[in-house]
């Protein structure tokens, strides 16, 4: 396999921002057949190599060559056209299209030089089947959440029959079944001959997975190693710098705390949406949500944060009857929420980090009472010190970040309001392996100085070390709670798995 | 006074080019007092200036099975076909205000018009006899680019000058009928020219008058004497100034055109004989020796 | 997509004919092929305008020149055959290249300045609108015999009406743009580019290519536009179209068009089209109101109808 | 600072537009720098631009706001009309002239907060929100004045047009006040930020709990209000209310003026300051095409033109060009 000319080959990649050296003379090459996992920390330039890889971004110098041929890949169509497909980490896809639109986009079936639209639809439904993937692909994708728009978009470069394939942190939101669904498809594509880049931040998966690993540094190429000749611990320290303080892993609390319920909620629930659940959240406890890809953890926080109108139900804070029909009701109340689908739902991209920063600080205070300069400027830094946000200034817009660290920035923004629940879906999504074990860590400070968390997470493991209770979802419906010594992953998948009728029992 | 009982249950449909202007709403309302006058059902469409709402308003007319139809027409050509069907179904149509070109006059029964190029040429005819053989540059404010009113105007006033040397146009640009716009156009026609060598200023409509009257006087110029002007329609304002000895002259285009049209097709309608192919309204020039008399004239019907 | 659209058409169609029928129980003859005829008919230019419009608006963009190439093709067919003895239909192909090559200049000009469409657009209007004015200031007769043959021509239908030429012409690029948007690839790629235009272009959508085209449509429907327009009035006039492309827009997004990008289709368009048509004739019909009753009572069926739709949309969440 | 400098940089596009376009009008026209005091008011071309650019820059200014929330607001050139024809018939009817712009003013609030209801509320798309207005405004605008220009002559009125406050013409007085205002408005508070936020994504604004609806309805109350405003100048300047003409496409100026200040219609973007370059910028094209004195057919081909070479000069695809060129010079 090494001793063939590689399938992708490039040299002395450079791209520069203003400000920024994204990269810096970045070599990379990939064989056929070969799953290479690219690596480093949130802001190290992944996905700006990948884009440049894959023609969605110009380079300011460097070389590519595609089987020994040098290419200039000018543009997504035309590396598409040489069989380069990338899944951005961003997902990038067309919502208002429809699954079936979206997946075929430029290579729909055609009778009479006109697009079949029902052969098209039969040929996206055995795709997906094949994946594992039940979807009505008439409907628009948009109405799908993004770990399956992610999906959709990874099941498109695999019925195009990519010869270079990058997904760019695919298995971000994707819970542990999908994951594995995932691999078996990478890997089979690998048996094929396709050449697979992957980026991730969960190492198991780069272990489990790649022949090859990449290392970036602050946009520097530090040298590629079979994985099988590099240890984690070297990994680490060579993405970070230095070397990693283990948090103490797996060690959650056994007993459920006593503070006061601050909000609980009777019978909320919304047809078509999640059935009705009774759940309270006291002071200093966190509670995690687990459940399968669509079995409503999202819905169930879009509820809470009255960004659904739950039907029915009460819903009370600190024992007081209260009405949570908006967010701006759930903001007076006290209660913060980080979305999953960053671009959508929170991201203002234009703006700078530091407004992006205090806008729920400010929106919360009102117009008028207008945060002063100088607390911008300190809370801006506070939050890009303590997450350690990759940024040369807080005047950056947000959306010229790397996607981990814009990930951090939403999370101060909502420390920012000081908040007593703080609700959030995939905190860590996106976030590097350094700053994963320092934002479980923040978890637990907030949660033993009296928040009330709800944290939906994929990764099990994450969950039960900060979690005091855990509600399981199937099938939108809030089927178990587990606390005290059923915290194990083992009970927890026991837990997801079970029949519905007997959980519900 | 009444027309007889022949007119009565008349229903006529007016296609009318717009309210764009003072004139043309005086021009509707006139429409409407003959009518109530001679007891006309009148209807009235307004194509906000445009000539396909014009013949759509014609084709709902004839649908609408009326016993006639006036027409002031937004532009000369283009309506062959649509009074083609309402020839077709036996509708006469009146022109007014303006007229048409055809290749076939039987297409309406008749036009009751003043002729826009002998406003200008009596406009310019005015000024040149008043200048006499002094030299005079004169500002031109014209019409919309494009719109029939204005290339008359220009037309005949054109004319006039053409047969003396002394009296020349040396800015000519549009204040598209209003007279905010007319008023720009003037303060950097002063700036441009030098207010004191403007002789004169001729104004395609007097509203644009009125605004270039606003920009001579906060200039300092005294318009209507250092400045000669002359401009067509005789709306009351004009009279006004004039009035106060800040204008010279007006040519009057007079609003009632829809009076003698419908006394037309009643007439046609009673007897079935045509009128003559074009009544042509008066061309009036008025000076300030009249204005009073003329202001409080004209105060109400406007 | 396909659903949510309907449901809009639907809703669209059931106001029109709520309309009409109010309309109808006034003025009887309103039911008529004659007048019925004489809707699509009057309506044509605009409903092959506003096609052109719809897929600028489903892009993204939006097409504010389309009044003056209407214009501006009037004058040059007006100058050509009538001033220079240019066979019709040569001058139809003139023109349909010209309008056609102006749109994708836009275009181009959109992709490559990364500007907004509706300031190069407003340039492109002020352009030819101007270029109107140059090419004559007054308005020109075209007596040409193939004219009055077009403009006549059409299928009679029973009860004395006729579906007219450009009633034709119209119903005919309805249905080649709606088989465009939905059954082709460029159609895809034009949802995608007023979906996300950045995710589009990452899945391989030509970006540049399809903003060239899709003006360039605008620009060849814009042209037809302005040929059946010289047509209806045998006539060539600089001053035509003023204002149209307002409704044009109006017509695309009464029709269930997101201005927004997207979402949308010809066949709510054509319905937004009879409405703007509809409003205007029974204002005509009812004849007794002034000129400012007419434009506060237009204003007063937009609201009202842009409400029905509205009120009929959030009902089937 | 810092901030300020940064932020004329980012703005030279826009700067240079507006030199661009003074030059243009001084090589046409030599004297068009000379400003000089003529009875104690200040005089010259360059005045005269500033002048005739207000009603346009009022506009704008609120226009501005609307802009910036992703929405657009076709009504104002309908709301000078009603504003122009309220206050005239007001005066008419013998009111002060205090009085009659404050009828004035109030109306151009009433027809924004029809808008913002209709926008904000009832979630119409703006266009075709404010098309509503914009076509029945001017019918009512008629309705009030019975279709005739409204002439009057109350010097108190005016004065809006034509007085002087220390030899500085009021009109530019109304519009430097006005956009102070609001600048304090927006940057005084987090009014800005949060317009911005709006028009960025609306939902995410909802996520933190912006108040959308509010600030919504508010930046279409605060356009009407400026339209009112520019309606009284504009009918003070002609002392009359011209329900017909009054404001006739100025919504199309308003919105280029915006657009030459920088801003984007995709939302998100809001100055005040900016936003008054542009309006100079516009108004001396417009001077600069009636001081050279070419005949009226041409005008329109002439700004056409010359819009295309701004656009050409701001657009971001040269920016980016130039941005990149002074990169590679600084790294070579
Ligand atoms: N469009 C842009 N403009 C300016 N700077 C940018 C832009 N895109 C990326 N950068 C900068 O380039 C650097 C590398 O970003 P990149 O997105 O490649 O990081 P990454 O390795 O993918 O990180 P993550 O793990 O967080 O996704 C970052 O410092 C980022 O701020
Ligand atoms: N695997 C799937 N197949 C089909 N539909 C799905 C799937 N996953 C999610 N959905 C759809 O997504 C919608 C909402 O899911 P929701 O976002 O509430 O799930 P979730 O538990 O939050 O998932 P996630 O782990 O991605 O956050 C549901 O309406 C469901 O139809
Ligand atoms: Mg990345
Ligand atoms: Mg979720």
């Amino acid at each position: 396999m090494s001793d063939s000319a590689p399938l992708l080959d490039a040299h002395g990649i450079t791209k520069t921002y203003p400000g920024t050296t994204a990269l810096d003379d970045v070599h990379f090459s990939l064989q056929a057949g070969e799953v290479h996992a690219l690596m480093g920390e949130n802001g190290a330039g992944k996905s700006t190599l990948i884009k440049i890889l894959t023609g969605a971004e110009s380079r300011d110098g460097g070389t590519i060559a595609l089987d020994g041929q040098e290419v200039a890949l000018g543009s997504s169509a035309v590396a598409q056209k040489s069989g380069v497909w990338a899944v951005h980490q961003e997902v990038m896809v067309l919502p208002n299209l429809t699954v079936a639109e979206n997946l075929l986009l430029g290579s729909q079936p055609r009778r009479f030089g006109l697009i079949d639209r029902k052969t098209a639809n039969r040929i996206a439904k055995d795709t997906l089947t094949e994946l594992g993937l039940d979807l009505d692909v008439a409907r628009p994708l948009g109405a799908y959440p993004v770990a399956i728009r992610q999906l959709v978009a990874i099941a498109r470069a695999v019925h195009a029959k990519a010869r270079v394939l990058v997904l760019d942190e695919p298995t971000a939101s994707l819970d542990a079944p999908e994951v594995e669904r995932l691999f078996d498809l990478v890997r089979k594509l690998a048996s094929r001959g396709t050449g697979i880049v992957f980026i991730t931040h969960f190492l198991d998966q780069v272990y489990a997975l790649s022949d090859r690993i990449t290392v970036l540094r602050n946009g520097k190429s530090l040298g590629t190693f079979a994985a099988s000749d590099l240890p984690r611990d070297k990994l680490v320290s060579m993405m970070i710098g230095k070397e990693l303080q283990h948090a103490e892993a797996g060690e959650h609390r056994c007993e459920a705390r006593a503070g006061a319920a601050v909000v609980r909620f009777s019978g909320t629930g919304k047809k078509g949406s999640v059935e009705p659940f009774d759940l309270a959240l006291h002071e200093g406890e966190a509670v995690g949500a687990a459940g399968l890809l669509g079995s409503g953890r999202t819905e169930t926080a879009l509820l809470m944060f009255g960004i659904d109108r739950a039907e029915g139900g009460s819903v009370e804070v600190d024992g007081k009857s209260a009405r949570l029909r908006s967010p701006r009701d759930a903001v007076r109340y006290g209660l913060a929420f980080s979305p999953e689908d960053r671009k959508t739902d929170a991201i203002f991209a234009d703006l700078s980090i530091r407004d992006n920063v205090v806008i729920a600080l400010q929106a919360k205070r009102g117009w008028l009472r207008k945060l002063s300069r100088r607390e911008q400027q300190e809370l801006a830094d506070r939050y890009i010190a303590q997450m350690n946000i990759r940024t040369s200034d807080a005047d950056k817009p947000i959306g010229k970040l790397s996607g981990g660290n814009q990930q951090k920035v939403l999370l101060g923004r909502w420390l920012a309001t000081n908040p007593r629940v703080l609700i959030l879906d995939e905190p860590t999504r996106g976030i590097d392996v350094g700053a994963h074990a320092e934002i479980v860590k923040m978890i637990e400070n907030l949660r033993d100085n009296g928040m009330a968390l709800y944290v939906i997470s994929s990764e099990l493991e994450e969950l039960i070390t900060y979690s005091d209770r855990i509600s399981v979802m199937q099938d939108r419906r809030q089927v178990q709670i587990l606390e005290g010594d059923d915290l194990t992953v083992a009970k927890i998948v026991a837990a997801i798995a079970a029949p519905v009728e007997k959980a519900a029992a | 006074g009444k027309q007889g009982g022949g007119n009565g249950g008349m229903t006529v449909g007016f296609a009318q080019i717009g309210s764009e202007s003072g004139w043309r709403t005086a021009e509707t309302n006139a429409a409407k007092a003959s009518a109530k006058e001679k007891g006309v059902d009148l209807r009235i469409s307004d194509a906000q200036q445009r000539q396909e709402n014009q013949i759509k308003a014609i084709r709902a007319f004839i649908a609408q099975g009326v016993d006639g139809i006036l027409l002031a027409p937004v532009v000369a050509t283009g309506w062959d076909q649509v009074l083609k069907e309402a020839q077709a179904a036996k509708i006469p149509v009146v022109l007014v205000d303006r007229l048409i070109e055809t290749s076939d006059k039987n297409l309406y029964l008749s036009a009751v018009t003043s002729d826009q190029v002998l406003e200008g040429r009596t406009a310019g005819e005015w000024l040149t006899k008043t200048v006499g053989s002094r030299d005079c540059p004169v500002i031109e404010l014209q019409g919309t680019v494009g719109s029939s009113p204005a290339i008359a105007r220009k037309k005949g006033f054109d004319e006039a000058l053409a047969k003396t040397a002394n009296v020349k146009i040396v800015r000519s640009q549009s204040g598209d009928f209003t007279r905010s716009k007319a008023k720009e156009v003037m303060e950097s026609a002063i700036k441009a020219v030098g207010g004191n060598k403007i002789c004169a200023v001729y104004a395609h409509n007097d509203d644009m008058m009125i605004g270039a009257i606003q920009a001579m006087k906060e200039a300092g110029l005294r318009p209507g004497k250092d400045v000669l002007t002359v401009s067509i329609d005789g709306v009351p304002d004009i009279f006004k100034a004039m009035q106060d000895g800040e204008a010279n002259a007006t040519v009057e285009l007079t609003p009632d055109m829809a009076g003698p049209a419908l006394d037309m097709l009643a007439a046609y309608k009673k007897d079935g004989k045509a009128p003559p192919k074009w009544h042509q309204t008066p061309t009036k020039l008025y000076l300030p020796d009249t204005a009073a008399a003329e202001y409080q004239r004209r105060k109400d019907l406007y | 997509m396909n659903f949510a659209a309907n449901r809009t058409v639907f809703i669209t169609l059931a106001v029109l004919l709520l309309l009409l029928g109010y309309c109808a129980a006034q003025f009887p003859f309103v039911l008529s092929t004659r007048v019925l005829g004489n809707l699509l008919t009057d309506n044509a230019f605009l409903g092959v305008i506003a096609v052109g419009m719809t897929v600028v608006i489903i892009s993204g963009g939006i097409d504010l020149s389309v009044g003056s190439v209407l214009a501006f093709v009037g004058v040059l067919l007006g100058v050509l055959i009538t001033q220079q003895g240019v066979d019709p239909l040569l001058a139809f192909a003139i023109v349909l290249v010209i309008g056609t090559a102006f749109g994708a200049l836009q275009g181009a000009a959109i992709h490559l300045l990364g500007a907004p469409a509706f300031i190069v657009t407003l340039a492109g209007m002020f352009l030819l609108r101007g270029a109107c004015f140059l090419l004559t200031e007054d308005s020109i007769p075209i007596n040409h015999p193939l004219y009055t043959q077009l403009a006549s021509a059409g299928v009679p239908l029973p009860g004395g009406g006729q579906l007219s030429f450009a009633a034709g012409i119209m119903l005919l690029i309805i249905v080649a743009a709606g088989v465009m948007l939905r059954r082709t690839e460029f159609g895809a790629s034009v949802y995608g580019l007023g979906g996300d235009a950045r995710a589009a272009e990452l899945m391989g959508v030509r970006a540049g290519r399809a903003t060239v085209r899709i003006y360039a449509f605008s620009g060849f429907t814009a042209a037809i536009g302005g040929i059946l327009y010289s047509l209806y009035t045998s006539s060539a006039y600089p001053l035509a179209g003023i204002g149209l492309e307002l409704d044009a827009i109006a017509a695309t997004i009464i029709g269930g068009t997101l201005l927004t990008g997207g979402y949308g289709g010809v066949f709510g368009t054509l319905l937004g089209v009879l409405i703007l048509g509809v409003i205007q004739l029974y204002i005509t019909l009812e004849g007794t109101l002034s000129s400012w009753v007419a434009k506060i009572a237009t204003g007063a069926l937009l609201l009202l109808f842009i409400g029905a739709q509205r009120f009929g949309r959030a009902k089937d969440h | 600072m810092n901030g300020l400098l940064s932020g004329a940089r980012r703005a030279w596009p826009q700067l240079g537009a507006m030199v661009l376009m003074l030059l243009i009008d001084w090589l046409i026209f030599p004297s068009f720098f000379s400003v000089g005091m003529v009875d104690g008011r200040l005089s010259g071309s360059l005045i005269d631009v500033l002048i005739r650019g207000t009603p346009v820059a009022l506009l704008a200014l609120g226009m501005a706001g609307v802009i910036a929330t992703r929405g657009i607001d076709l009504s104002v050139g309908a709301i000078m009309a009603i504003a122009g024809a309220v206050a005239a018939t007001s005066i008419v009817d013998g009111a002060s002239w205090q009085v009659a712009l404050l009828y004035a003013l109030l109306a151009g609030v009433a027809c924004g907060l029809w808008n913002g209801v209709l926008v904000a509320y009832f979630g119409i798309q703006p266009i075709v929100a404010t098309l509503v207005l914009m076509v029945a405004g001017r019918g009512i605008a008629q309705l009030i004045t019975g279709g005739q220009i409204t002439t009057f002559n109350e010097p108190g009125f005016a004065a809006l047009s034509s007085g002087t406050l220390l030899g500085v013409p009021a009109p530019i007085l109304i519009v430097v006040v006005v956009a102070a205002l609001l600048a304090l408005l927006v940057r005084g508070t987090a009014l800005g930020l949060m317009i911005e936020a709006i028009g960025i994504n609306p939902r995410a604004s909802d996520l933190v709990g912006i108040n959308r609806k509010t600030i919504t309805l508010s930046v279409y109350v605060i356009s009407g209000l400026t339209a009112a405003l520019a309606g009284a100048i504009a009918t003070a300047d002609i002392r009359g209310a011209d329900a017909n003409n009054a404001g006739l496409w100025l919504e199309l100026d308003a919105i280029l003026v915006v657009v030459l200040g920088g801003a984007s219609l995709l939302g998100g973007r809001l100055s005040y300051g900016l936003t008054l370059v542009g309006a100079v910028t516009l108004q001396a094209l417009k001077t600069g095409i009636l001081l050279a004195g070419f005949p009226p057919q041409m005008s329109l081909v002439l700004m056409a033109i010359v819009i295309s070479v701004l656009l050409v000069v701001q657009a971001p695809a040269m920016q980016q060009w130039l941005q990149r060129r002074a990169l590679r010079k600084a790294s070579a």
